[in-house]
């Protein structure tokens, strides 16, 4: 945590970053997401194991944006949905520095080559109690499945706390504003549950990097994170691709193989 | 001495609940679900919990739904035919059990709101039909602030009838209202007639840490401070406050259907969404979050009360437990107290 | 009354293949069930996951996504993306408990009249079997209060 | 409130026969939107289009519904019918009630309520029509044409005589085709090479003509107007402008028993070897497959030999990228190979032969000079059998089609046998007799009662050797299915014709589509011929389906017209049905977050990167746009983009969305 403090210490004072985003004490002894801009604060930063939120969302955060050149304390998650956003045109060389800390030592990482490399060697690892539950899932029969999941999206209440909580949603406009058709139902009774995290799945397959923070941010204890998780899963099952690993790849589901295999389509 | 005031033990609290519960009353009761608490309806009164502080999702549905249906229409043969489910829909009598007295003093505080000018017969029939058994607090934890904006851990209002834990597993019930009445006189067998019972030795302790009255004065002046910005840097935006708040009532209309038939449903919504006030020329006059936070507060505190003469907060510290961010509303109302230079 | 049970079923189709092989169905005058509807877009890429939702809420009993085999699209490529959607999708749909037997993707080229009428009917009739479809009829109006 | 018109055709019987049309336009009068329904007997006809003129104008429409045909066939006529009076066109499109209801259903209730859905689902479609104007594009007024048999000279030399530029491309060392090859032709018995090589002189002449032999299309990219080919121009291994034609690497060649593909197998040719002496271009090639100093790096006796030093062994596949503006495609045909066979014997029996074989020996240029003579002995054969409908017509052998040419080159071959032979017999076996077209049952007639061609209607099972004799065994139908055994020394097979090697890829590579037999499909089998769905590519010839040659050349003489038409103008219009990415307002500008996706699935690379700038030049945000002129509108950006920030005109979201919801309330 010296380390942090000092490097951000040197951050500010060098004038090279004018925010670091970063955890901070919260409430209820909770960590919570705080920006740093001045030398002074910079003993707030807080890093331990109850930094898990993706703090990457806040990289696009117009108000965040309007300070000036971020900082961004990272968990691996994060650097990997940086990686990601990049590809996707929302972020690009030299828009942030990363700061990578183990053991308290914190490593700079703002090119695409370091990115790279950094998600290379530190993959995002899920609490054994996720792939668990994804297990579960997975050996459920299909009825029980819906079952399952009806129970669950019944308690939805459409506070899209998991659309904001994710770095990749992104869109000034998500579909589910989009009245012009209404694709999407804005009531949250069942169906138009279903419909907003089916279309939440789609729209993150291949592009998931599987942080957990949708998850996490869900106030009603819906584990929405396993869904889109296997929409990356299945991507990459499928087609072999990974998102948040490289800066300039194609984005796996704007593209295709001819030899792609299915074998449903007669 | 109140001859309303009887003991309950909590093994016959149970059977009372469960008597109730198969009269043809619809009974909701705090209930586990992915480690959080919901009012849920009851099955068995043996999954009801009761060691919460505070529940994850306020009450406020059985007033309120998160979608109600207000209107359906049909075409048939040429013609439009509308049902107005205001006429014709039946509402069942209802029991709310294990809500808090801050939640039925947020209750009371939306029961009112809606019936302003002209009542909300929606909201009218689902008050009249329900019946609130509240449990005092006696655990709190520091998202608590009911004391600085009126209410108690032990407060009465709103609520038929009360429960107070007090030794031995038995519960002081304070019979408040007619509809309490009500429930006891069908089963009387369940309660004991109780001595003097004081109260506050048994509900948590809760200092006052603020007027919600100084609060609205400050607000007042506070529409273009700076603070609004930084304090809402880390809000992003989602409407769980909102939809946690057991006093937050916006709502948005929305019509499903098609050609031939369809529903009009009133849906929860927040003023945290940046598409709340969206125009359709795509100018918006809450463009960033700072305003929308501002307008959260400036609703509950200083609107609501010079409007409306209505307190929209009780301090029950949902919002801040459930936010994704930790946007913490205790910790911004003694901020404002701290900032702001009172007039 | 009719006891037996006749499906809606909606179909999404290409202009460029299917919907001229549904034309060539036509002209050759072969006949197939009239359950299905046919919905023209110019190309498989076009066509909207949300839409088999929508079909399925609506009420539709089964779905056919239908466009031109691989290598042979009008638009070079529209349906390989297509493909690709469609294994996400029909997976997703699987993992989130909807059975996906009631959609059908298919490749009928603008010659495969008789494919057409056969993918139609080995439709119909395999929903019929299945029954009304339930899951989204069930999901409808629950939660409204 | 959209003021929309419907009008149900009963396509005479076609839709009334099975569709209540009075019930329909009854049913879709109470339609929120429509402000006039009816029905009437020919919708397409005068009085019809007069009767949607009127309502348009007398009722105000707002937009037209015809429920008639299949928008493919007749959407442009009431397109014009509806501009006619002021309508902008796209404001007004077709329910498919006939190939997709009354023609492929029962009369029954059903049946009337799919039409009068997919009506209803045409007026919500059409409620939400926007005016849309046609789109110009500059043309390259230069043509391809692939395949340089007669279909494909012919067209190469109507759009050359018209002045337009022209590019032919063959993938044999030379062009001519199948015509080339053929000796006599029906019903004139004129020399087909004479009739043929002058065209292909006129074409290697032709100042507006670019040749390009032995070469392919390796691909074609673009729209119409403004495509780009690309040519592989496989290695010869000649330098062209240093060769003579003289033909000394030929005989010096020591690889000399390769079959000859002119000669359909019958005779032999070298490695380096020009396919006929007429050849056009008469320049010698390299088979590279065959010749020795490519298998094993040694020979070399043709560089040896050649005088002019333009053997050039180090050549290699050049590629050239073309700008064109329309494509003709005249690929041809084939004819099936042995394999087809085994119960005639083909390919077993030397003296079996398919009909381009017999074209050969009877031919002047041919392996025998013209002289009849059997493949195995060299003998005149005395007795001759020949078997039509060898394959056509087959549904066993999975070609249910006539190969159409076969009756007449049968009737020919007979003919000139006896001509050749004059005590001969000839015997033909056959299914029916198809000689419709000038000149043509005439000629058959002659082959049978002035040349005394015996024709056994019927089919043969088997043919096989003994003693030296072919035994044709079939039966006569005509006389109480009697069993028939021909002793013969030579049988012809009339063999069928089918698609070309390679028309699927090359189909595939050029996005037209193709039926089951891989033969390329036109636009509309009556109205539209000679194009193809593909805008600005269109068909000559055999490629379609099996043609004579008067067939073929009036076939490509209308596509060259279509071409030359196309080059009239130096702008094309193109149908607006494009993507459009979202600009509002500001302080929105655009829902696009500029994520391009769309970018990389767009197959036209139409979507391009456009900056929004401040007055002062700040950049607010990147977003997608669209280019109008390379968006082709297959709108599969448009499912792709995940805030819906692209849109299809003429298949926009909210037009499929209503669809959908009235298809199935």
């Amino acid at each position: 945590m010296q380390a942090l403090h000092i490097k951000a210490k040197e951050l500010l004072e060098s004038g090279r970053v004018r925010v670091i985003i970063g955890y901070g004490e919260g409430s209820s002894g909770r960590v919570r997401p705080v920006f740093i801009r001045n030398v002074s604060e910079a003993e707030k930063l807080v890093w331990d194991n109850r930094c898990k939120q993706n703090l990457a969302v806040y990289l696009l955060k117009p108000e965040i944006k309007k300070i000036g050149m971020p900082a961004i304390v990272a968990t691996p998650a994060a650097v990997m949905s940086i990686v990601q956003l990049i590809s996707e045109n929302q972020l690009k060389n030299g828009d942030l520095v990363a700061l990578a800390i183990e053991d308290d030592s914190v490593t700079e990482i703002s090119d695409d080559v370091s990115l790279e490399t950094y998600v290379q060697s530190h993959p995002v690892i899920f609490p054994p109690s996720v792939k668990e539950e994804i297990r579960t899932i997975a050996e459920k029969s299909l009825q029980d499945r819906l079952k399952y999941w009806q129970d669950e999206l019944s308690r939805c209440i459409k506070c899209y706390a998991c659309r904001v909580a994710c770095p990749l949603c992104y869109c000034e406009r998500c579909i589910t504003d989009v009245n012009q058709p209404q694709w999407v139902c804005v009531a949250s009774h069942l169906q138009g549950n279903f419909e907003w995290h089916m279309n939440r799945a789609m729209h993150l397959a291949g592009r998931c990097i599987e942080c957990g923070s949708c998850t996490l941010a869900c106030p009603v204890g819906i584990p929405i994170g396993l869904i889109t998780i296997e929409a990356s899963r299945v991507v990459e099952k499928e087609f072999g691709q990974k998102p948040g690993l490289r800066c300039n790849a194609p984005s796996a589901m704007s593209t295709f193989k001819v030899e792609d295999v299915e074998t449903f389509i007669k | 001495m109140n001859d309303q005031s009887k003991i309950i033990t909590h093994d016959n609290l149970l059977k009372f609940l469960d008597a109730l519960r198969t009269s043809g009353k619809d009974l909701y009761a705090p209930q586990r679900k992915a480690q959080k608490t919901f009012f849920l309806p009851v099955d068995n009164v043996q999954s009801i919990v009761f060691d919460y502080v505070q529940t994850t999702e306020s009450p406020k549905a059985l007033l309120f739904p998160k979608v109600e249906r207000l209107i359906s229409y049909e075409y048939v043969d040429g013609q439009v035919q509308v049902m107005d489910h205001a006429e014709s829909r039946k509402v069942n009598e209802c029991i709310l059990f294990g809500s808090r007295p801050c939640d039925a003093v947020a209750l009371k505080t939306l029961a009112d709101f809606f019936s302003r000018d002209v009542p909300d017969v929606f909201m009218q029939q689902r008050h009249d039909a329900l019946t609130i058994i509240s449990i005092s607090c006696t655990k709190k934890d520091e998202n608590c602030f009911c004391t600085s904006v009126g209410t108690s851990p032990g407060d009465t209002t709103g609520s038929d009838i009360l429960l107070t834990p007090v030794e031995e597993s038995r519960y002081y019930a304070e019979v408040l209202t007619e509809k309490g009445r009500a429930l006891v006189d069908a089963l009387p067998e369940y309660f004991e007639i109780s001595g003097p019972v004081e109260k506050e030795k048994y509900v948590a302790k809760l200092e006052n840490v603020f007027s919600s009255e100084e609060i609205t004065r400050r607000l007042s002046k506070a529409f273009d401070d700076p603070m609004w910005n930084d304090a809402s840097l880390r809000c992003l935006g989602c409407g769980t406050c909102a939809y946690v708040c057991p006093v937050c009532s916006c709502f948005d209309i929305q019509d499903e259907g098609n050609n031939k038939r369809g529903d009009r449903l009133r849906c929860w919504d927040s003023c945290g969404f940046a598409l709340f006030t969206l125009h359709t020329s795509g100018h918006n006059p809450r463009p960033t979050q700072s305003e929308r936070w501002r307008q959260r507060l400036m609703h509950k505190f200083s609107y609501m009360p010079e409007k409306y003469d209505l307190l929209g907060c009780v301090g029950c510290g949902r919002c801040s437990r459930a936010c994704p961010v930790d946007m913490n509303m205790k910790e911004q109302l003694e901020e404002i107290v701290a900032e702001i230079k009172a007039i | 009354m009719n006891d037996i049970f006749e499906p809606t079923v909606v179909a999404f189709v290409c202009n460029w293949c299917t919907y001229a092989g549904a034309d060539l169905t036509g002209t050759s005058r072969i006949k197939y069930a009239p359950n299905v509807r046919i919905v023209r877009f110019p190309c498989t890429g076009r066509i909207d996951y949300n839409l088999v939702l929508k079909a399925f809420e609506q009420g539709a009993d089964g779905v056919i996504v239908s466009g031109c085999h691989p290598n042979d699209c009008h638009y070079t490529s529209g349906n390989f993306h297509a493909r690709r959607r469609w294994i996400v999708f029909k997976q997703l749909m699987e993992y989130m408990g909807i059975d996906m037997r009631r959609v059908k993707f298919s490749w009928v080229s603008a010659a495969e009249g008789a494919k057409w009428a056969d993918v139609v009917n080995t439709t119909v009739q395999e929903i019929r079997s299945l029954g009304p479809s339930a899951e989204f009829s069930e999901m409808k109006g629950e939660g409204i209060a | 409130m959209s003021r929309i018109g419907v009008f149900v055709c009963h396509c005479g019987e076609n839709i009334s026969s099975t569709v209540d049309c009075e019930r329909v336009a009854k049913a879709c009068a109470t339609i929120p939107g429509v402000a006039h329904s009816v029905d009437y007997k020919y919708m397409c006809s005068d009085p019809g289009q007069n009767l949607i003129r009127d309502s348009v104008r007398e009722k105000n429409l707002t937009g037209v519904v015809v429920a008639a045909c299949s928008p493919r066939m007749h959407e442009p006529t009431f397109r014009r019918t509806c501009a006619d009076v002021g309508l902008n066109p796209y404001l007004c499109e077709m329910a498919n009630l006939r190939e997709q209801c009354s023609w492929v259903h029962a009369k029954s209730n059903a049946t009337t309520q799919k039409a009068i859905d997919i009506v209803s689902m045409t007026v919500e479609k059409v409620k939400r029509d926007k005016p849309l104007h046609p789109i110009k594009v500059p043309v390259t007024r230069t043509a391809l044409v692939i395949g340089g048999g007669i279909a494909g000279i012919q067209a190469a030399l109507d759009i050359a005589n018209a002045g337009r530029k022209v590019v032919l491309v063959e993938r044999e060392p030379s062009i001519g085709g199948h015509m080339s090859q053929l000796s006599e032709t029906f019903p004139t018995l004129d020399c087909s090479q004479c009739i043929l090589t002058p065209r292909m002189v006129e074409v290697a002449q032709h100042p507006n003509i670019t040749l390009y032999t032995y070469a392919e299309v390796e691909s074609l990219t673009g729209f119409v107007g403004n495509f780009t080919a690309r040519i592989r121009k496989k290695a010869k291994s000649i330098d062209e402008k240093a060769c003579t034609g003289c033909g000394d690497c030929a005989t010096a060649c020591p690889i000399k028993k390769i079959p000859s593909e002119f000669n359909a197998g019958l005779g032999l040719r070298s490695a380096i070897y020009i396919p006929f002496p007429q050849a056009i271009p008469n320049k010698p090639v390299i088979d590279r497959q065959h010749c020795s100093y490519f298998k094993n790096g040694k020979c070399k006796f043709c560089v040896t030999k050649c005088p002019a030093d333009a053997i050039k062994l180090d050549q290699k596949d050049e590629f050239v990228d073309i700008p064109v503006g329309s494509v003709v495609v005249a690929t041809g045909f084939n004819v099936v190979d042995s394999s087809f066979f085994p119960e005639y014997g083909y390919g077993r029996y030397k003296d079996v032969i398919s009909g381009l074989q017999f074209e050969r020996l009877l031919s002047a240029s041919g392996p025998t000079l013209g002289e009849l003579k059997r493949p195995s002995d060299g003998t005149v054969p005395r007795k001759i059998v020949f078997i039509a409908c060898a394959g056509s017509r087959d549904p066993a052998k999975g070609i249910e089609y006539c190969s159409k040419i076969c009756c007449m080159y049968t009737a020919k071959h007979a003919m000139l046998y006896k001509h050749k032979v004059h005590d001969g017999d000839a015997y033909v076996f056959y299914m029916d007799i198809r000689a419709g077209g000038k000149g043509y049952d005439e000629f058959v007639r002659r082959a049978i009662e002035e040349d005394d061609v015996k024709y056994i209607r019927g089919r043969v099972s088997r043919v096989y050797e003994r003693n030296g004799k072919l035994i044709v065994r079939g039966v006569d139908t005509l006389l109480n299915a009697l069993q028939v055994e021909i002793e013969a020394d030579m049988v012809v097979l009339a063999t069928a014709s089918v698609s070309n090697q390679g028309a699927e890829e090359l189909a595939q590579r050029l996005h037209v589509s193709y039926d089951a037999h891989h033969f390329f499909s036109e636009a509309h089998p009556k109205l539209r011929p000679v194009e193809t769905n593909t805008a600005g590519i269109f068909l000559a010839g055999a490629c379609q389906a099996p043609k004579d040659i008067p067939e073929s050349v009036g076939q490509a003489s209308a596509a060259a017209s279509k071409v030359v038409g196309m080059f009239s103008s130096e702008e094309l219009t193109r149908e607006p049905i494009i993507a459009v990415v979202d600009r509002s307002a500001p302080p929105v500008f655009s829902t696009c977050a500029g994520c391009f996706m769309c970018q990389s699935a767009c197959p036209f690379n139409a979507i391009e990167r456009e900056d929004i700038k401040t007055r002062d030049g700040k950049v607010i945000k990147t977003v997608a746009k669209v280019n109008p002129g390379l968006c082709q509108g297959c709108g599969t950006c448009v499912a792709f983009c995940r805030s819906k920030s692209i849109d299809l005109q003429g298949y926009t979201h909210e037009q499929i969305y209503a669809e959908v919801m009235e298809l199935l309330n």
